[in-house]
């Protein structure tokens, strides 16, 4: 982990109510796809946490959706402010339990942290395919970015508007894979981890006091023992994950 | 003594910042981010008898100026602190460490003080009488002067390293507890700890929080904080731990000035987490602008007259 | 009943928004600005049997989202109230308002209020048993059940009109002394008033108020009254006014979903003096978008379960 | 009183940690010279009372000295930035009070009020003279100004460093005044009630709430009845006032 303030580059919708920012400055600390950001924000004593979609040596990009007060200031922030960040935080997924054919499923607003891991999977020379579910068009971002790393990419909308009429979990059976990696809304997670074969990463969410392990407040239980979202997480392996009701 | 140095029950400090118990869990993940030997002393998580998980999530709120949090004393419980957790900050941490207790009943208090009393990196031992007493049909120990009491009491019995009485502020009479702890024999007070708070989802129209209520910290509180350091400062003869609100070297001195020999910081850390290596590096400068030579000098300024 | 009304110990309101005591004067100083007659109600200056100057200057200390005052009850005493202050009212303002009362003895609070009881423009009393500026004063009758059961039984016993107490959050538990009140006969309950706080001057280290301490009110005490409330409506059955740091459409909701079945804004009128007609403004349109048709049905929308 | 959007048009310098801001917008509601504007300033929970040292129908200045987190705060505010004002507030001086030769009195950042007094006052085709003091040359701001207006201007330093060595008491005495005014710190204001003659009117100063007569919180007794600083004041009659130890 690293404080840094980094620069907005660009801060544009995409999507209804999704907004990918760019920003300049040093991402040294990010070491793992799926790893998350911490921005203080003017006005919000804790700062908020979001993924990150994709860096290289000078940039930055997350993609946020607005939910809150929170995500909605960050929306209305212009090229050239600057936004103290806490950076390189959580473990990230694993891209060596992949296999040759792993499968990358996201939710809504958990697709962003899956585009760095496909893109690392595709220079490993692995064969991933990726499954985007969203509720209805106006809501889809980023196929066309999967699409043009280079991997096979299905959409699926719960209201048929594009792609397929449903659920990620309707097209996961007729994929062939050796692992999968998800990260979305709950729901999904349940429906994924009734049906899917093998091992995976999931990626969870919580409300986080700090971010970086101090606060324990987002703590949860595991079969590994008890892990902190923001430190030992936020992915999880699936063996270890305990699914309460 | 030196500029910023001050002497909390019989240990010299190099100065009074403390991490606040719970925002600095047991010191090692910050020592990943700056030299944690330069703060006075830090306060570690609450330690129990027994191992404990602590609340269901959500366990954290979003508040103007301030948080709300139920996590609900989470650890390892008391073995595994001395264990394991106090062999990894050996290696980071030089200084004698504040050794922050609760517990359910006058005998968890008791034992978990006479375990960590027992340990030589511990150099006071902070008791939480703010948490739920079993016994006592719910109320805490913290809100009747005879239960604080009788915890400081007991523990005192069992150890000898110093005893630091950690106050609930969510009581009508604040310096009464104080004065019953002092005298118990108490041999520190330390307040503030979380005002009761809560905050509603209005999508859901449920508690943000799953445990519905939690403990509110942050510069939100400061000003009550302040006035009951204020308070108790006047009112008992052994040295306060000033906490509640404080994230800037001007807070540190406004503590100091209305009678905290120490101060902990807290939920500051938990927003920026190199706050304590921020406030200590602008404290001299800061007592420049207000011509204080020396910080030990100006605890309780304010109380006289 | 219309989307924003509520029904408050059987009076109609237009909307749940009212000013806070010694937030509004009474009335006239606002109607320059805007219509006054949009507000569901307002309390008005706390008023005593004799004129009060209140206490020395200075009376205000600026906190992290929050204030402090100390102003000590200043009021013209009751006779002038209502011989000038309720006549200069009567010109702007067509509605019920409601008067709110504090003493230094139980005759006090049934002399005041039964005066201000036979005045056709007042709705409801708030006897303020609470006020924490006053040494001797309101302070001692807010913090025991009994003494806050007796003023209300006295004033009960001599007054027709709806009588709301207003507690104290400066209590180790609110809900027992609000149960007092209801079995004393109380109609409804109003919380919170202002926490007591301080704030120390770095440059004179005196407090910044001459009183030294006073009430904490603003932004930043939100979380707090909102668990107040939550506890206070969850444990009575006549109506509670939600209050501590409202300052948006958002925060009324939040409060009704705790259980208040008005609310009442005090410091952002001295920030914003337009803060309770851009309240009553925005209420509409936040309401749709948490989907929520009539207020009056969402009062404690978050106690169940 | 009014609530206005003001658009700062220049914030600068011009004396040992003192400042002149000229704001744009809406004056209309100013009446009287010596009444005062209320800033809402990012982060402060109060705003901020501030007295009015000139205005035209476009814009306004006011001269502040650094104080507190608050002057400092608007020390920093650039050319541009708009600021939620309160204008209009307080009683302000009578100029119908004073004579054909009315002395203005002005210590440190009490002096901005007097100025636009002393501009309404040479209107009326009275003969001003003006006594400024300050602690030393570094501190001494806006003489020329008044000199610029037509006035008799005497500058009083206490270390001698500009002007008169002293204070402004020391001048009072040998000018022949029909009426004074004055604003200052309260020692100042005991120095010349001890030796001023006839009539006059002080300018007060007091930590507010509001400042629109709402809180209560800057009240004083007077012999004319309790008065609040921010509505019946911040000028008071000499005679009315009670002079507390």
């Amino acid at each position: 982990m690293k404080q840094v303030y980094l620069k907005i580059k660009e801060n544009v919708p995409i999507a209804k109510a999704t907004y990918k920012m760019v920003l300049e400055g040093d991402t040294s600390a990010l070491t793992q796809p799926g790893q998350f950001v911490n921005f203080k924000l003017d006005g919000f004593f804790l700062r908020r946490p979001i993924s990150v979609c994709d860096w290289n040596d000078e940039t930055l990009t997350v993609i946020y959706k607005v939910v809150g007060g929170g995500t909605e200031a960050m929306s209305l922030m212009k090229p050239g402010d600057t936004i103290d960040t806490l950076i390189g935080l959580g473990n990230g997924f694993d891209c060596g339990k992949s296999g040759d054919r792993p499968v990358l499923i996201g939710g809504g607003v958990g697709v962003p942290p899956l585009f760095r891991l496909c893109r690392e999977l595709l220079a490993q020379g692995k064969e991933p395919s990726v499954i985007l579910g969203f509720n209805s068009a106006d809501e889809v971002f980023w196929a066309e970015e999967f699409s043009a790393l280079g991997a096979k990419v299905y959409i699926t909308t719960a209201d048929g508007s594009v792609g397929t009429h449903g659920f990620v979990t309707d097209i996961l059976p007729d994929i062939d894979y050796t692992f999968f990696y998800t990260c979305g809304p709950e729901p999904m997670f349940r429906a994924i981890e009734r049906i899917a074969k093998g091992g995976g990463e999931y990626s969870f969410e919580e409300r986080m006091g700090c971010g970086f392990g101090a606060c324990m407040g987002c703590s949860c239980k595991t079969l590994t023992g008890n892990k902190r979202i923001c430190k030992e997480g936020p992915v999880m392996e699936r063996e270890e994950i305990i699914w309460e009701n | 003594m030196g500029k910023l140095n001050v002497n909390l029950c019989g240990i010299e400090l190099d100065n009074p910042v403390i991490p606040a118990s719970g925002t600095f869990g047991f010191g090692y993940e910050f020592a990943e981010l700056y030299d944690i030997n330069i703060l006075g002393t830090f306060s570690f998580k609450g330690t129990t008898k027994e191992p404990r998980f602590g609340n269901p999530t959500p366990r954290i709120a979003e508040c103007t100026a301030g948080m709300i949090n139920a996590v609900g004393l989470q650890n390892p419980g008391v073995e595994k602190v001395i264990a394991e957790e106090l062999v990894k900050l050996s290696k980071c941490f030089d200084k004698k460490v504040m050794a922050n207790v609760s517990g359910f009943s006058v005998e968890d208090y008791v034992y978990t003080c006479e375990r960590l009393d027992a340990c030589e990196q511990v150099g006071w031992l902070e008791v939480n009488v703010s948490c739920p007493n079993v016994h006592g049909g719910g109320m805490s120990f913290g809100t009747s002067p005879s239960a604080a009491a009788e915890v400081c009491a007991a523990v005192k019995a069992a150890v000898h390293k110093p005893v630091i009485i950690k106050l609930s502020p969510n009581v009508t009479d604040i310096v009464e507890i104080a004065k019953a702890c002092e005298a118990a024999g108490a041999d520190g007070i330390s307040l503030i700890n979380t005002l009761l708070g809560m905050r509603i989802d209005l999508k859901t129209r449920r508690p943000v929080i799953a445990n519905k209520m939690g403990g509110f910290s942050g510069s939100a509180i400061f000003p009550v904080a302040l006035r009951m350091v204020y308070q108790v400062a006047g009112a008992v003869n052994i040295p306060v731990v000033g906490m509640g609100g404080v994230s800037s070297a001007e807070d540190v001195i406004e503590m100091m000035l209305a009678g905290a020999t120490a101060v902990q910081v807290g939920a500051a850390n938990l927003v920026n987490p190199y706050a304590c290596r921020d406030i200590i590096d602008a404290l001299p400068s800061v007592m420049d602008k207000y011509n204080i030579n020396s910080l030990s000098e100006i605890t309780g300024g304010a109380l006289n007259g």
